[in-house]
């Protein structure tokens, strides 16, 4: 799935929050954005999946423009997120949680909830196998059953991403998924972005741990107080001055 | 003294009915829904107009519980997709114009005057045996109404619902629109309240529009919030506690004689407040306990 | 901090046991007569239940002090009907089941009247009440003429309002109705009864309470032109209505119910807005040794005067009348008996009697006729009174009776 | 032609008191991020405060300082002793406090005072004829303490070190969402504010009608109307919004008839959130 990030925007009054941002993404790629805080990476994010409405720009996926379309329409369309601050169903167990992500239930509303509960069994019990499927692939087994509320911050993150997985998405933007994430759990699920990259799912990732992110993604953009202020191979971008300026004037952790 | 716990149990039932709903959309799906009692009302009104004119009783129980549906469907068509706070006020609003047009369109509900001598249900039968009958009718919608609400609770919709109370946001995210679930559940939440206003004219016998206020669905609010919000046990416990609460004040008057009635009411009144508060700081996942799946 | 499920549910199983206690505690004494006193504490009635309760409580009092009536000792209890239906039934329901009383007195509003009238005819027990509806007059509701009506019918308001209107040469009437069945009913018996006379009504209004201007309102009457507003509201919004339209700088008059136009308006308004407004009410025997004693326990239980609250003196009337019904049907008579026997102690052809001790004096020799604080109290088939209707005029701050109708 | 301009005036009366509880409904939404029901009945106590101001000083003057001060100290408790323990969750539990706290605020006002009505003891008057228009000296009076309500609290926002602060809360809803640990003079302000300001509705509502416990209740609807119309969050656009509602409410009179008055503040509700959910000054996010 091909990403066409046209001169997105987003100014509150007269602050301009993203400032005419473009990026371009192969199928199947892996992608970073990365900028101190406060450089409107998680407003793009918004952005581009429809949580906020910007000021200008357009998403093209795979060769067709979204224009006006919603948040749901847009996930529909294969391109799902995670939060920065993760949204788990936190009163749901971790299976539920998966389980709730799988698209194209037909049990999801009252009348065959009430008229036609075999159909609904019936697929509730193929959707119980993927989700034991994705289990398995994030190791989240022992705490299956735990209510998502009470994980730790990786687990949690993995969630999100099991999540992602679950909806059948192509393309799977992740937002600081290494954040609060402890540095084992960090290589394990940068391997696991690589392995579901070989299956074909472009990923695109906002985050601060440059080290981590660079040996993964094959580009990055790199913003600053709502600019593109470089992009490119990560080695290059790293070395570049303005960016090395950027984050450390910005006061980056 | 039988009369009088016969005449609390039929009442209590009638708020489970409007609990039950209140607790699908507040309590399942995070939907805050002030306006319930415009839908008690439209059922209300609907069971009564028709019984009044000659429609049998059961088909009235029918139509009011369709009607009180219908009646939530431009409500959800307008203000599901507002957020949660906007869709509380805009549906308190709509619960004040439903009682407007039952006061000004005179030609329909009779306006201030009121519907009087609304058919009983088994009309056939009196007294002691009336009210049992009533209670039996009661009960078993309720329980109806109990098992569909546990049928939900454990289907992929239910999952779904306390998907969207739990995180709204990450419900778009995985490309499912909440609209959609949130006016489902409108629309039987509303269902429910409209056969419990058919059930409360037919015991009561006379309405008018000045029973149908919103203070009628704070308390079913407070019993919901007591009791348990997403939990069907906490349902029933807040009910039994909101008709012990109302009654009993009533009999705290014989023991405390020192306190005037006048007091009374306004106390009634603030203990209400004060629960609605307290439960809400102190203990927000009420008497029965967290909603979390263990 | 958070309670845990059992400190919670044990806080409130105190609560709930302390409150269900004494329902056990109930037993029937044959020298006590249990009345229910279901007034309108809280709501739309709450200016008036009080005094109403207040009032039962005094009247029984009275009855006691006497000797009880045909030996029977009144005993009250009380409760609040919060002017709504549904709270009335329940409240109706444990009068009579749990604390076994043989009489319910005082509800008001005709919403709350038709909701608890069924009940009590299920009881055979009889319902005094202050309500203005018809339906409260006929079957269904009044199968079992157990409802007494001690309030002159909405319909009867009217008519009383068309006749001093018509006297008093007025030409161009307009009426405004405060949305509900007793204001929209007193504006509409009056409407029936101007056309019937041949009159015109210049406009008409209904409006809704509780906002802060009835600016637009007032100004559709006014643009017509009226000669006199006939007013079937409240005190508080005849306040709100006096006042804008007084600051308009018409001068036309009013006719309005005693409920609104009473000390309490001329004190919120001053002498000068209220000049001139006629103020009908059900006669309230002002003069009468009745009225005196009811003036007298309304002052010392409430602090007003009594003319500030009818339906308090109807209350009090309701205990009086059931005492001396009792009375004449004689010790341990039954509901049917006692029922019987109201119209005869109450209706004219017989000594006229205003104190429960008097009646019951005079009823060892003979028939009596109960003239009561309210009105003289005469009860047709229906249970309905029919009172005269004084027209009082607000003159320099004093409102003043300056003569009676007699519909 | 005399009868509308008429009609317009009384709307802007009515209209200047629904802004002001607007007013007081946005500052709290602005920063404390929740609608508050207990502002209606906040508008209650500020007029019985000043009732009982009145009473004991003789003083109409310093009978509404009273009240404001009632008012003002009423908001602040209930921050401290409600809002403040529910800052950390959903604004949803802050909602529903606030009806409880409206209901309990009732109920001790019916405790105090009674359920009969009280008035204000004003001067009556004839009406000020101008251009064939009957004004009232009074309501020129109201009119100008709304104008300077706005005023101050326009001053406080925008001059003073703290209203600052609390703009700069208001601005940013992620630190709004955390406003708990926001500084606590921001916040004891800010519902000082709020209340002194409902106080000040009450006050001029129940001398305008009458004062009775339920009053302050029945304006909560076009007060939440007034502030989603001018842009939750907006001070000026809370009392535009209370004047678009209460001419629109007299002005639409001769098509609805008066009994649907009372819903037109409801339509207008419905009919901005469909067609421009941000009000008419308000900013864009957060409605939908």
């Amino acid at each position: 799935m091909t990403l066409e990030i046209k001169e997105m925007s987003k100014a509150y009054g007269g602050l301009t929050v993203v400032d005419r941002v473009s990026i371009t993404m192969e199928d199947a790629d892996i992608i970073g954005v990365i900028g101190p805080n406060g450089a409107g990476k998680s407003t793009l994010f918004s952005l581009v999946t429809g949580f906020l409405d910007g000021n200008g720009g357009d998403v093209v996926l795979d060769g067709k423009p979204l224009g006006n379309a919603s948040a749901v329409e847009r996930a529909q369309a294969g391109m799902v997120r995670t939060f920065q601050v993760p949204r788990e169903f936190a009163h749901m167990t971790v299976r539920e949680n998966l389980m709730a992500a799988a698209p194209g239930q037909g049990g999801e509303n009252l009348i065959t909830t009430f008229f036609r509960p075999a159909s609904v069994a019936r697929q509730e019990k193929e959707i119980a196998g993927k989700v034991e499927e994705t289990i398995r692939f994030l190791k989240l087994g022992v705490v299956a059953d735990t209510p998502a509320g009470r994980l730790s911050g990786g687990q949690k993150k993995l969630l999100e991403l099991g999540r992602a997985l679950m909806t059948g998405a192509k393309l799977i933007m992740l937002d600081e998924p290494f954040a609060g994430v402890n540095p084992v759990l960090i290589e394990e699920l940068s391997q696991k972005i690589r392995e579901l990259n070989a299956r074909g799912i472009g990923f695109l990732i906002i985050e601060h741990d440059l080290g981590a992110l660079s040996k993964l993604v094959s580009k990055l953009y790199v913003m600053d107080r709502g600019k593109l202020i470089a992009s490119g191979e990560p080695a290059a971008v790293l070395s570049d001055a303005a960016v090395r300026e950027a984050y450390i004037g910005g006061g980056a952790n | 003294m039988d009369a009088y716990l016969i005449a609390i149990a039929i009442v209590s039932g009638i708020y489970l009915l409007l609990a039950l709903g209140l607790n699908l959309q507040f309590g399942l799906t995070g939907l805050i829904n002030f306006g319930h009692v415009g839908f008690f009302c439209v059922g209300a009104y609907t069971s009564a107009i028709l019984s009044t004119n000659g429609v049998p009783v059961a088909w009235s129980l029918l139509a009011a519980a369709l009607v009180g549906m219908l009646a939530a469907w431009p409500l959800g068509v307008i203000s599901i997709r507002l957020r949660e706070d906007y869709f509380a006020i805009a549906s308190l609003g709509f619960s004040e114009i439903v009682r407007l047009v039952a006061t000004s369109e005179g030609w329909l509900t009779n306006g201030v005057q009121g519907i009087a001598g609304i058919p009983r249900i088994f009309s056939g039968v009196t007294g002691q045996s009336q009210a049992i009958a009533m209670l039996a009718i009661v009960t078993v919608f309720c329980v109806l109404a109990i098992l569909a609400m546990r049928r939900i609770v454990r289907s992929p919709f239910g999952r779904m619902i306390e998907a969207i109370r739990d995180n709204e946001e990450a419900v778009k995210s995985l490309g499912k629109d909440p609209a959609g679930f949130k006016m489902q559940v409108l629309l039987l939440g509303s269902m429910l309240a409209g056969l419990s206003g058919a059930l409360y004219a037919h015991y009561i016998g006379y309405i008018s529009p000045d029973q149908f206020i919103p203070f009628i669905t704070f308390q079913i609010w407070m019993a919901i919030i007591m009791g348990g919000v997403g939990r069907i046990s906490g349902t029933v416990a807040g009910v039994i506690i909101l008709m012990v609460f109302l009654e009993g004040s009533r009999f705290l008057r014989d023991i405390a004689p020192f306190i005037p009635e006048v007091a009374m009411a306004s106390i009634r009144l603030g203990a209400i407040g004060l629960a609605l508060m307290l439960f809400t700081i102190y203990r927000p996942q009420g008497l029965m306990g967290d909603y979390t799946k263990r | 901090m958070n309670l845990t499920r059992r400190q919670t549910l044990a806080s409130l199983a105190a609560l709930a046991g302390s409150g269900l206690m004494p329902s056990l505690t109930f037993a029937q004494d044959a020298g006590t007569f249990r009345i229910g006193a279901l007034n309108p504490i809280t709501g739309a009635g709450g200016p008036y239940g009080t005094g109403m309760q207040k009032m039962i409580a005094a009247a029984a009092e009275v009855v006691n002090a006497a000797g009880g009536a045909a030996g029977r000792m009144f005993e009250v209890f009380a409760e609040d009907t919060q002017t709504q239906p549904q709270a009335a039934v329940l409240a109706a329901k444990k009068l009579i089941e749990v604390n076994k009383v043989q009489a319910v007195l005082g509800t008001w509003s005709s919403g709350v009247s038709l909701a608890v009238l069924p009940l009590a005819s299920e009881a055979n027990i009889p319902l005094f009440h202050c309500s203005g509806a018809p339906a409260l007059s006929v079957a269904p509701a009044n199968e079992k003429k157990l409802g007494y009506r001690f309030q002159a019918t909405n319909d009867r308001f009217g008519r009383a309002f068309a006749e001093i209107a018509t006297k008093e040469g007025f030409k161009r009437p307009a009426t405004m109705a405060f949305n509900n069945a007793s204001g929209i009913g007193n504006t509409e018996g009056f409407e029936k009864a101007w056309k019937a006379k041949g009159g015109e009504i210049v406009a008409s209004v209904v409006y809704e309470p509780a906002q802060p201007s009835y600016r637009a309102e007032l100004q559709k009457i006014l643009d017509a032109k009226p000669d006199v507003i006939v007013m079937g509201s409240y005190i508080a919004d005849t306040t709100i209505i006096l006042r804008e339209w007084y600051q308009t700088g018409e001068e036309n008059t009013f006719i309005m119910p005693a409920w609104a136009g009473n000390p309490e308006l001329v004190k919120a308004l001053g002498p000068d807005v209220v000049e001139g407004i006629i103020s009908v009410d059900s006669i309230s025997n002002e003069g009468s040794p009745a009225f005196a004693a009811f003036d007298a326990a309304y002052q010392s239980a409430v602090g007003h005067p009594g003319l500030t609250n009818v339906y308090a003196a109807m209350t009090w009337d309701m205990v009086t009348v059931l005492a001396l019904a009792m009375e004449a049907a004689g010790p341990g008579a039954d509901m049917a008996a006692i029922n019987a026997k109201i119209r005869e102690v109450a209706n004219p052809d017989g000594k006229q009697v205003s104190s429960f001790a008097e009646g019951k004096e005079a009823l060892k020799s003979g028939p009596i006729n109960y003239e009561g604080a309210s009105s003289v109290l005469d009860f047709d088939e229906f249970g309905d009174v029919t009172p005269d209707f004084a027209a009082s005029f607000i003159r320099s701050g004093e409102i003043k009776r300056e003569y009676v109708v007699t519909l | 032609m005399t009868g509308f301009a008429e009609l317009l005036l009384s709307g802007v009366m009515s209209g200047l008191i629904i802004g002001l509880a607007g007013l007081a409904v946005t500052l709290v939404f602005g920063i404390a991020r929740f609608s508050n029901a207990a502002t209606g009945d906040t508008m209650t106590l500020g007029a019985y405060g000043a009732l009982l101001g009145t009473t004991l000083t003789g003083s109409l003057i310093f009978g509404g300082l009273v009240g404001l001060l009632a008012g003002a100290l009423a908001a602040v408790l209930s921050y401290v002793l409600v809002f403040r323990q529910l800052a950390n969750r959903s604004p949803i539990s802050s909602l529903l406090a606030s009806i409880g706290l409206a209901f309990f605020v009732r109920a001790g006002l019916g405790l105090a005072f009674g359920h009969n009505q009280s008035v204000f003891q004003l001067d009556i008057v004839r009406p000020i004829r101008f251009l064939d228009l009957r004004i009232q000296p009074n309501d020129l009076k109201f009119a100008a303490i709304a104008l300077v309500t706005l005023v101050i609290v326009f001053i406080i926002l925008h001059m003073t070190p703290i209203g600052r602060r609390m703009r700069a809360v208001a601005d940013n809803p992620l630190l709004a969402r955390v406003s708990g640990i926001a500084p606590r003079p921001v916040m004891f302000t800010l519902w000082a504010m709020a209340g002194a300001v409902s106080a000040i509705a009450g006050i001029i509502l129940g001398m305008k009608t009458v004062v009775s416990p339920e009053m302050g209740w029945d304006m909560l609807l076009p007060a939440f109307a007034a502030a989603v119309l001018g842009g939750i969050g907006h001070p000026v656009g809370a009392i535009v919004g209370g004047l678009v509602i209460g001419v629109a409410q007299e002005l639409a009179t001769p098509f609805v008839g008066f009994t649907y008055k009372i819903a037109v503040s409801f339509i207008v509700l419905l009919l901005v959130l469909l067609v421009r959910p941000r009000g008419m000054f308000g900013r864009v996010e957060g409605v939908r």
